[in-house]
């Protein structure tokens, strides 16, 4: 294991520990979804470059770039999607959110809140 | 009952079957002597059943019973259901019947003979629910056959008993070793259960009840099966295994008992009933239990008694039914009370009646008064004290009897015409065989010799050898038989006359039949539904959960008993690392997640959780075909919950805590269970050639590297092709389930 | 012998296969299954010709040798199972031409039948535990679409229980497979038969032929394991429950037989007594539940219980004798049970229900109907000559012979209330005068009352030939119980 | 080796925080994030785990689950959309 | 010569190179490529793939400067993520397009997003305006600005 | 690891037949997917060769052979016909649920003896 | 209401997803992957398919009606199963063909490969049916 590899696995680990951080502190999903998608790209982005560097195998080096690829490109489009679903379902932003040019658009449907906690008291059945 | 008189062209063919009976019995009557067996290249030799016949004395009598009478039922029953449409069906039964019975008089096989028995047991319950849109018909109908195969099953215990003592189901081998069955610690157990057989067939008390509700079957039957033929099959077997099971003081105690309760309880109820069908039933259950106390005695004089009784009842009893019969079938009125006067307007009937009656009262010259005084000697012969209150009881019961044949054929007959009960003879077809049968009682009575030497002496000869030496004959002189049974049919007679006093406060003797055995049968039965309702209603009680919990417990309580203390484990945590440990938690974790959430999506969440982890572990644990594959499946899993789950209501039943702690520990106990036994396995060295040879020949013979794709398409390759069977009939499954609704209309449920 | 041992998988799959293929066309799927029951039917008989003439048939699949191959074992007992539910199936395809509605004919009623019959046959011929396992689930996944085609609310409602718990006792047998495994490293029933009487730990063994027991046991339907199966065979149509009576519990007690003769015979002293009690209690519960029932097809589910008793009641007693009686009683209860199937279909046809009380005169309306559904009562009450009399004497004289009295008496008076309750069926639904104007028409079609004839005739058949098919059963259970004849014509 | 050591419990830390999120929620967004997050740390592992055995094998599963993932996340989303129309 | 088919002249030469060296390997079509651009950079007069080669360089422009602002944002992100006080103003801003293929529309939102601290949550049916959500918007005006200018610029450049 | 995993094994088993015998249809449905899990771990802790790391069963390039210390294959075959039968049994069993929700109207299964009364 | 990012990422992935897929189950004899990996990521494509578009646009996309598919691939199994029995050897044995292609990455043609092909269609056809048939009816629904 060369310095190299080594450093570019920590520091991929090191993102993705931060996405996780990200999704624990931050205070809307919103928010989180921000700095867990890019954290996650890089993160991953740097754990496959280690990986590639350490195995120098040209079959792995390409699989490794297309896993980069595969994640610059799907961590978006999922990130997108979610925030409009969550955005159309009434998901809350955080109180500090100062405009919201989206209200316009009838996106936001009422917060509806089957799994909210503030729906109705579910149980353990 | 009274039916349209259709001129029905006698079913001429359906006699021929009796007739070619009778003549065979003829044919081997007169080549007799001896003890000739037939076995027909059929059966089961492994079971030791084996469809062999045994041609002696004995069968020959009942054969020649069975078929001679036969013969006059068939004609008798021809015109008497004229008109009806299930005639045909009717002989098939009766057909069946005969031949069964033939059957059983002549089985040699035990097993053979169990198989005929049941088949009269089937034919009788058919015959007795002829008119079955009656329910009392089919009720009927439906106690003889419960009592008579209940009884049936006992004795076929009885038999496979018998047998394996024996060695073979052979009753000649089994004859043989009498000696060692009696003294064979079985052999009580099996008394009483071919015991049990005999009497539910032959009605003796306690099982006498369903006799007289079979008279519900049209007369021929109750002419035919219920007196001369089937109810005397129980006697014929004891016969048959007295030189097997008697003379032992249980045999003598059982029958002697048996016998001698039902002969005056049958004689009692006879006299009080007033159907005229009745009466003659009550005085067969009382001819049977004189039979079976005859066998239970033994002794030659015994078995000759019972050999003549039994031949001469036959014939008076048929004739009394057929004769029955008519008066039923023309009148449409069966109580006694209300006949009357009928002798002028039909003189062949009450002729066949008379005949018939003299020999119920058997005194006279009738064969069945010599019958009677043979029981007399025989009961006159036993031991101790016993022979005075058996003499006694006999006597009583042919006082009884007596009364019994007077309320038949006195007022009926001989009382004032009466202009609302009008009826005349019938065709020849109906009233000659009653008449045959009646006259045969005074002929043989007063000429028995041709008939004993042929048939009733070589019968008892087959019984008990020591019963060839005596001869019947109906004048003994003047004795003290002869003398008491004068005295006893005088009573009789007595009685009948001043029945108007004693039949009124007799009838609260008829409340006491409430506690009889046919209300403890009845209880039995009724007990037993309500308590199968009761058992089903807790058992299957529709909860799912009740039925998983009774699988829990009961795999818990079987694993752990097997397991006792042959199981041993070995902790070793020192081989992990970190991270391995920590997914396992993640895994357990997330379960509990699961279990716990309230909310759907958040188990849904959380088990995509274990799955990931799962895969994981399939990761650090090389095995990376399947981590790819849990991956895939995991996600696919969680799509289609989503998909399902989102239409499904929130949780909202809380199951009350006392049972959510029960199934928590149960649950738990039950994976300690589980992880005791994966441990203990775990344990055990195996054997590790399987990964070997698949190692070995991956590559070399199925050109695969990758060892688990190849055991999947190539090794165990039977494996994936059921596996893809059952994941595409899974998808039709989910597309006929979505797609095929039940049509509103188109379907009842 | 390879292409025989092979068929009986081969056929019912290809003709799934081409019924699928044929999905948009129900009539090419009517003649598919037509032919392939057909077709499955010869080549089974030919098979148990095979069989008895010249012993254990065996094929390593793929041709890798044993253990390391998955082998198909054809012995006496596994041709005589294959041949019956062949005949079966036939009979129940002609009678579902006849019954089986538009609707599930289009969603794919034949190819699952097809399928339901490939899991069955696969069971009856695998060598291997595990390839035991995949063939449950193909029975079962068809079974289960089997159950719930036709989406009525009564069969969501009974399918649910049904998959529910054949799906728990299928997770209990992939553990057995699996503890097993641990234990010897082997998945080849031969090679397991070897080696289990070498391990260590006796008591762990046991326990694991436990785990067989329940999850064998909840397939067969024993008790306490049994709820599935009255709450869930009365909903299907008829044809379907009529094939379900007559094979798929009958699966899990050839397993049970197959298991528990061959593999877990080291602690018979606790398993097979243990074995003749659940008999006993099967036996009655079984009965007692079809006493306190009012409708024709539920009667007749609780019966297949008490049954079921009776054949495992064989394998507790654990004789060679006991076990060809209980050979004998399988054979003979898989046709009498489905023909009493198909003759409620065919009540339920003229009458348009199963409950008792609204039924009646049809022994004068259908006099054959009639006569058919006595042969196959009566068998089932052991009513001499049929099949099921010999069947029960069989156990009777085994039972007498090891001294097991308790059992006989069990087993006799549940035949008590066997009769009982199908001379109740009798009374009700053919004696007694139809309640009501008579519903529905008196004629059949033709192709339902040939199978149930035909089927009724094979009860007859089993009864005359008695001797015959015990001999069979006979040699069928010495090769049973000659584990070392098995071992060896397997691992050659 | 410790790198290998060190990434593994960074790893496993981030785990348990996206394991916090996943059970705390509260939305269904915030649990699918949750999820898609864990599985985007199990690509991780999987790449930790190869370099640590320097066998590429793994890769594949590791790209198969960046797929299939996303799928997930998407059908999520779908699921969102919809439940807000109905 | 339009660009793509510039590019396609690349492949091709990069195809060359590899063969030219013996070994078809990741590596050397790599090095060929660069070799390729190279040859149509100094031949673009001539061969008149000035189109190709002048979209190359703003497409390398591009790379550069969204990598930037990903580390750039990322170190902000991750100051504010470990540090207990919360420093983000968030909001969601409408930012209008000037982009009108689905793959300009795709790519500059794909690009947003992935840039720590701003996420595309929708594009108007019409394609005319695309709401961003960003963690630090001081000033919603500033931040259209810097979008437009920086990453829709740099596309439409490279696309137009 | 060989201590750990049966322990699992225990839970998931404990957790799903807890789960199975809820009176809500998810819940029963949940408690198979777990017990699923729990039985292709059983089979995945029988291995022969134990638990291996980095061993998988893949004969390298150049080889004819796996290695010495390569993971039993044939768990993980097992396993995974066990888990796509599994995916599709479970399949049709959600569909079956959500079906029976349709026409039963709950998904509280003591409302659902109407069959057995 | 589906997302105009997602349809146009969606042109890129699904093909490349379904590239993936074949590849998976090509090379699953000698890597990991197989009939089964590689007939998930076809019905993932597809389930992508499905989300970007609607369910009613993925039925017309696909040519095969889903049963026909699983026919096809059960047939295909016992195909490749009964071939072996022609030459008188036992079901599913498999029989293999060598490709004149360079020795190393040879590339061998087989009854198992075929089997595995029809492992493929089977998983894809049964999954397209289990997906569309729920998507379908959920839409049905509005
Ligand atoms: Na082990
Ligand atoms: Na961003």
């Amino acid at each position: 294991m060369n310095i190299l590899s080594s450093a570019l696995l920590l520091t991929g680990c090191a993102f993705l520990f931060l996405a996780a951080m990200g999704i624990v502190r931050m205070p809307d999903l919103y928010i989180r979804m921000s700095s867990s998608s890019k954290a996650v790209s890089l993160g991953v982005g740097f754990v496959a470059l280690g990986l590639a560097v350490h195995m120098n195998d040209s079959g792995v080096t390409t699989r490794a770039f297309l896993l980069i690829v595969l994640f610059l490109l799907k961590a978006p489009v999922a990130a997108h999607m979610l925030g409009r679903a969550a955005y159309m379902n009434g998901v809350p932003l955080w109180e500090a959110t100062t405009v919201d040019d989206m209200k316009a658009c009838d996106l936001g449907g009422a917060p509806v809140g089957e799994d909210t906690a503030a729906g109705t008291p579910a149980n353990g059945g | 009952m009274t039916h349209t008189r259709a001129r029905s062209r006698a079913p001429a063919a359906f006699t021929a079957l009796p007739l070619g009976m009778l003549a065979l019995f003829v044919w081997l009557a007169a080549t007799g002597g001896g003890t000739r067996v037939v076995g027909l290249p059929f059966g089961a030799e492994a079971l030791g059943f084996a469809l062999s016949f045994r041609l002696d004395g004995l069968s020959i009598l009942f054969g020649m019973l069975i078929s001679a009478i036969g013969v006059l039922v068939y004609v008798y029953a021809a015109s008497y259901l004229a008109g009806r449409d299930d005639q045909a069906r009717f002989f098939g039964w009766l057909s069946l019947f005969m031949l069964a019975m033939i059957g059983i008089v002549t089985a040699e096989n035990l097993i053979a003979l169990f198989i005929f028995w049941e088949l009269t047991s089937l034919a009788s319950w058919f015959l007795i629910g002829m008119d079955h849109e009656r329910s009392e018909a089919r009720g009927a109908a439906l106690q003889a056959l419960l009592v008579t195969a209940g009884g049936g099953l006992a004795m076929l215990a009885g038999f496979v008993m018998l047998g394996s003592m024996a060695g073979s189901f052979e009753l000649s081998a089994i004859q043989q070793q009498g000696d060692a069955i009696r003294a064979h610690a079985h052999y009580l157990p099996v008394l009483l259960l071919v015991a049990a057989g005999a009497f539910t067939k032959s009605a003796q008390v306690p099982f006498h009840f369903w006799l007289p509700s079979a008279m519900e079957a049209p007369a021929p039957v109750s002419a035919y099966l219920h007196s001369a033929t089937m109810v005397k099959a129980g006697v014929f077997l004891l016969a048959r295994l007295l030189s097997v099971l008697g003379g032992t003081p249980q045999w003598v105690a059982l029958l002697g008992v048996a016998g001698a309760v039902t002969m005056i309880t049958g004689a009692v109820l006879a006299v009080l009933a007033s159907d005229i069908k009745k009466i003659l039933a009550y005085s067969t259950v009382s001819a049977l239990g004189s039979l079976v106390l005859l066998i239970g005695i033994g002794s030659p004089a015994a078995v000759y008694a019972a050999v003549v009784f039994l031949f001469a009842h036959a014939l008076y009893k048929a004739a009394l039914f057929m004769a029955g019969g008519i008066i039923d079938h023309e009148t449409g009125v069966r109580d006694v009370e209300r006949l009357s006067g009928l002798r002028r307007s039909m003189p062949l009937t009450a002729a066949a009646a008379i005949l018939g009656a003299l020999s119920l009262v058997s005194f006279g010259p009738v064969l069945s008064f010599a019958g009677k005084e043979m029981v007399v000697l025989a009961v006159a012969g036993v031991g101790a004290g016993w022979s005075t209150l058996l003499q006694g009881l006999v006597y009583t019961t042919s006082m009884l009897l007596a009364t019994a044949a007077a309320l038949v054929v006195f007022r009926p007959l001989f009382g004032p015409p009466d202009p609302s009960v009008r009826g005349h003879d019938p065709s020849p077809a109906m009233w000659l065989p009653p008449l045959l049968l009646g006259a045969s009682g005074v002929v043989l009575g007063l000429i028995p010799y041709g008939i004993t030497r042929v048939l009733l002496a070589p019968a008892a000869a087959a019984i008990h050898p020591g019963a060839s030496r005596l001869h019947v004959s109906l004048w003994h002189g003047v004795n003290l038989p002869l003398i008491m049974a004068a005295v006893a049919t005088a009573a009789g007679v007595v009685l009948f006359l001043t029945r108007s006093a004693w039949r009124r406060a007799a009838g609260a003797l008829a409340a006491i039949s409430r506690f009889g055995p046919e209300a403890a049968w009845n209880a039995l039965l009724r007990g037993a539904v309500s308590y199968a309702g009761w058992q089903t209603r807790v058992l299957q009680n529709g909860y799912l959960r009740s039925y998983l919990l009774f699988i829990i417990v009961t795999m818990v309580l079987l694993v752990v008993t097997a397991a006792g203390d042959g199981i041993r484990f070995r902790f070793a945590i020192n081989d992990t690392q970190f991270h391995e440990i920590f997914f396992s938690a993640v895994i357990v974790a997330g379960a509990l997640v699961a279990v716990r959430s309230r909310s759907r999506l958040g188990s849904v969440a959380a088990l995509g959780a274990v799955g990931y982890s799962v895969a994981l572990l399939y990761i650090l644990f090389s095995a990376p075909d399947l981590a790819m594959t849990q991956f895939l499946i995991e996600t696919l899993t969680v799509i289609l919950f989503v998909l399902v789950i989102y239409r499904l209501p929130r949780y909202a039943i809380l199951t009350p805590p006392a049972e959510r702690r029960r199934d928590i520990a149960l649950c738990a106990l039950t994976g300690v269970v589980i992880a005791g036994l994966v441990l203990a396995a775990a344990h055990e060295a195996a054997d590790p050639s399987l990964a070997r040879f698949y190692g070995a020949n991956s590559l070399e013979k199925a050109h695969g590297r990758n060892i688990v794709n190849v055991i999947l398409v190539d090794f165990r390759a039977l494996d994936t092709l059921g596996e893809i069977t059952v994941v595409g009939v899974a998808a039709i499954g989910v597309l006929a389930l979505l797609r095929l609704r039940p049509t509103a209309a188109g379907r009842r449920s | 012998m390879n292409a025989l041992l092979t068929l009986p998988i081969v056929i019912p799959m290809l003709g799934g296969a081409a019924s699928l293929l044929a999905w948009r066309s129900r009539t090419v799927q009517r003649a598919i299954a037509l032919v392939t029951s057909a077709a499955l039917a010869g080549s089974t008989i030919a098979l148990l010709v095979l069989v008895r003439a010249d012993g254990i048939a065996v094929i390593d699949v793929g041709s890798w040798p044993a253990p390391f191959g998955i082998v198909l074992v054809a012995d006496l007992f596994s041709a005589l199972m294959l041949t019956v539910s062949a005949v079966i199936w036939f009979a129940v395809v002609i009678y579902s031409q006849a019954s089986m509605d538009r609707g599930r004919e289009a969603y794919g009623y034949y190819p699952l039948l097809s399928f339901l019959m490939m899991g069955v046959c696969g069971a009856f011929l695998t060598g291997d535990l595990f390839n035991l396992y995949v063939w449950f689930e193909v029975m079962l996944i068809s079974s289960f679409v089997l159950m719930a085609l036709g989406g009525e609310r009564a069969q969501m409602e009974s399918a649910l229980k049904y998959v529910t718990l054949n799906l728990l006792s299928s997770a209990l047998f992939l553990a057995g497979v699996g503890l097993l495994y641990s234990v010897t490293g082997m998945l080849n029933m031969a090679a397991l038969a070897q080696r289990l009487g070498g391990v260590g730990q006796s008591g762990l063994v046991s326990a694991i032929a436990m785990l067989f027991l329940v999850a064998f046991g909840i397939k067969a339907a024993v008790f306490p394991l049994f709820f599935w199966l009255p709450a869930s065979y009365h909903t299907p149509p008829a044809a379907t429950s009529a094939i379900f009576a007559g094979l798929l519990t009958k699966v899990g007690v050839y397993a049970l037989i197959r298991v528990f003769t061959l593999l877990f015979v080291q602690d018979i002293a606790f398993t097979h007594n243990l074995i003749l009690t659940i008999a006993g209690l099967t036996m009655v519960t079984g009965v007692l539940g079809a006493v306190a029932q009012n409708e024709m097809r539920r009667i007749l589910s609780f019966h297949i219980i008490s049954q079921i008793g009776y054949m495992i009641m064989g394998l507790g007693l654990f004789t060679r004798f006991a076990l060809a009686a209980s050979i004998f009683y399988i054979v003979h209860h898989m046709v009498v049970k489905t023909n009493l199937f198909l003759v409620s279909g065919v009540v339920h046809r003229l009458r348009g229900t199963y409950e008792l009380k609204d039924l009646g005169g049809l022994w004068r309306s259908n006099p054959l109907l009639g006569a058919l559904f006595l042969i196959a009562a009566m068998s089932l009450s052991g009513i001499p000559p049929l099949s099921g009399f010999f069947a029960k004497l069989g156990l009777i004289i085994a039972g007498v012979d090891s001294r097991q009295f308790l059992i006989v008496t069990v087993a006799l008076v549940t035949g008590f209330f066997t009769l009982f309750s199908m001379a109740k069926i009798w009374n009700e639904v053919f004696w007694k005068a139809a309640p009501g104007p008579a519903a529905g028409g008196s004629s059949v079609d033709l192709r339902m009352t040939l199978p149930i004839g035909a089927l009724a005739a094979v009860t007859v058949a089993i009864g005359l030939g008695a001797s015959w098919l015990f001999d069979v059963s006979m040699d069928a259970a010495a090769q049973m119980l000659d584990r070392n004849a098995y071992i060896e014509a397997v691992l050659r | 080796m410790n790198v290998i050591a060190i990434c593994f419990a960074i790893l496993c830390a981030a785990t348990l925080l996206a394991f916090v999120r996943l059970v705390k929620g509260p939305t269904i967004a915030d649990r699918v994030v949750a999820l898609d997050l864990l599985a985007i740390i199990s690509v991780g592992v999987i790449l930790v785990y190869d370099a640590a055995t320097s066998l590429p094998v793994f890769l594949d599963a590791a790209i198969v689950l960046a797929l299939v993932g996303f799928a997930g996340t998407v059908a999520f989303s779908k699921y969102l959309e919809r439940r807000r129309m109905r | 010569m339009s660009a793509s088919s510039g590019f396609l002249s690349n492949l091709v030469l990069a195809v060359f190179w590899a063969l030219a060296s013996g070994r078809v390997t990741v590596g050397t079509l790599v090095v060929g490529f660069v070799a390729g651009f190279a040859t149509i950079f100094v031949t673009q007069r001539a061969t008149g793939a000035e189109a190709y080669t002048y979209k190359a360089w703003r497409a390398v422009i591009l790379l550069l400067v969204f990598i930037r602002e990903l580390i750039e944002a990322n170190l902000r992100l991750a100051h504010d993520v470990l540090t207990p006080t919360h420093h983000m103003r968030p909001a969601i801003v409408a930012i209008p397009l000037d982009a009108r293929t689905d793959f300009e529309i795709t790519l500059l939102a794909n690009l947003i997003t992935l840039t720590p601290g701003t996420l595309t949550l929708h594009v108007a049916d019409d394609r005319s305006v695309l709401y961003i959500h960003s963690v630090y918007t001081p000033d919603a005006d500033e931040l259209r600005r810097s979008v437009k200018e920086g990453l829709e610029r740099r596309i439409l450049e490279l696309t137009r | 690891m060989l201590t750990v995993l049966p322990l699992v094994i225990g839970a998931l088993y404990a957790m799903g037949l807890y789960m199975m015998l809820r009176r809500s249809m998810v819940k029963l449905i949940i408690g198979l997917a777990l017990i699923g899990h729990a039985a292709n771990l059983l089979i995945f802790v029988a291995a022969t060769s134990g638990l291996v790391r980095g061993g998988p069963p893949i004969i390298a390039a150049g080889e004819t052979r796996p290695g010495p210390l390569v993971a039993d294959p044939v768990p993980q075959a097992l396993i995974l016909t066990a888990i796509v039968i599994g995916f599709g049994v479970l399949a049709f069993a959600l569909v079956l649920f959500h079906r029976t929700y349709d026409s039963v109207g709950t998904d509280d299964l003591d409302q659902m003896t109407t069959t057995e009364r | 209401m589906s997302s105009l990012i997602l349809r146009t990422a969606a042109r890129f992935l699904i093909p490349l997803l379904v590239l993936f897929s074949f590849y998976t189950l090509f090379r699953g004899h000698n890597q990991p992957g197989g009939g089964f990996a590689g007939g998930l990521l076809a019905a993932t494509a597809f389930a992508l398919y499905i989300f970007a578009w609607d369910a009613a646009a993925a039925r017309r996309a696909l040519v095969v009606d889903p049963c026909v598919l699983i026919g096809t691939g059960l047939m295909l199994a016992l195909v490749a199963g009964l071939l072996p029995m022609v030459g008188g050897r036992e079901f599913l044995t498999g029989i293999w063909a060598k490709l004149p292609l360079s020795e190393q990455s040879g590339f061998a043609v087989g009854t198992p490969v075929l089997f595995d092909v029809g492992v493929y269609l089977v998983i894809v056809g049964s999954s397209l049916l289990i997906i569309t048939s729920l998507t379908g009816e959920e839409e049905e629904r509005h």
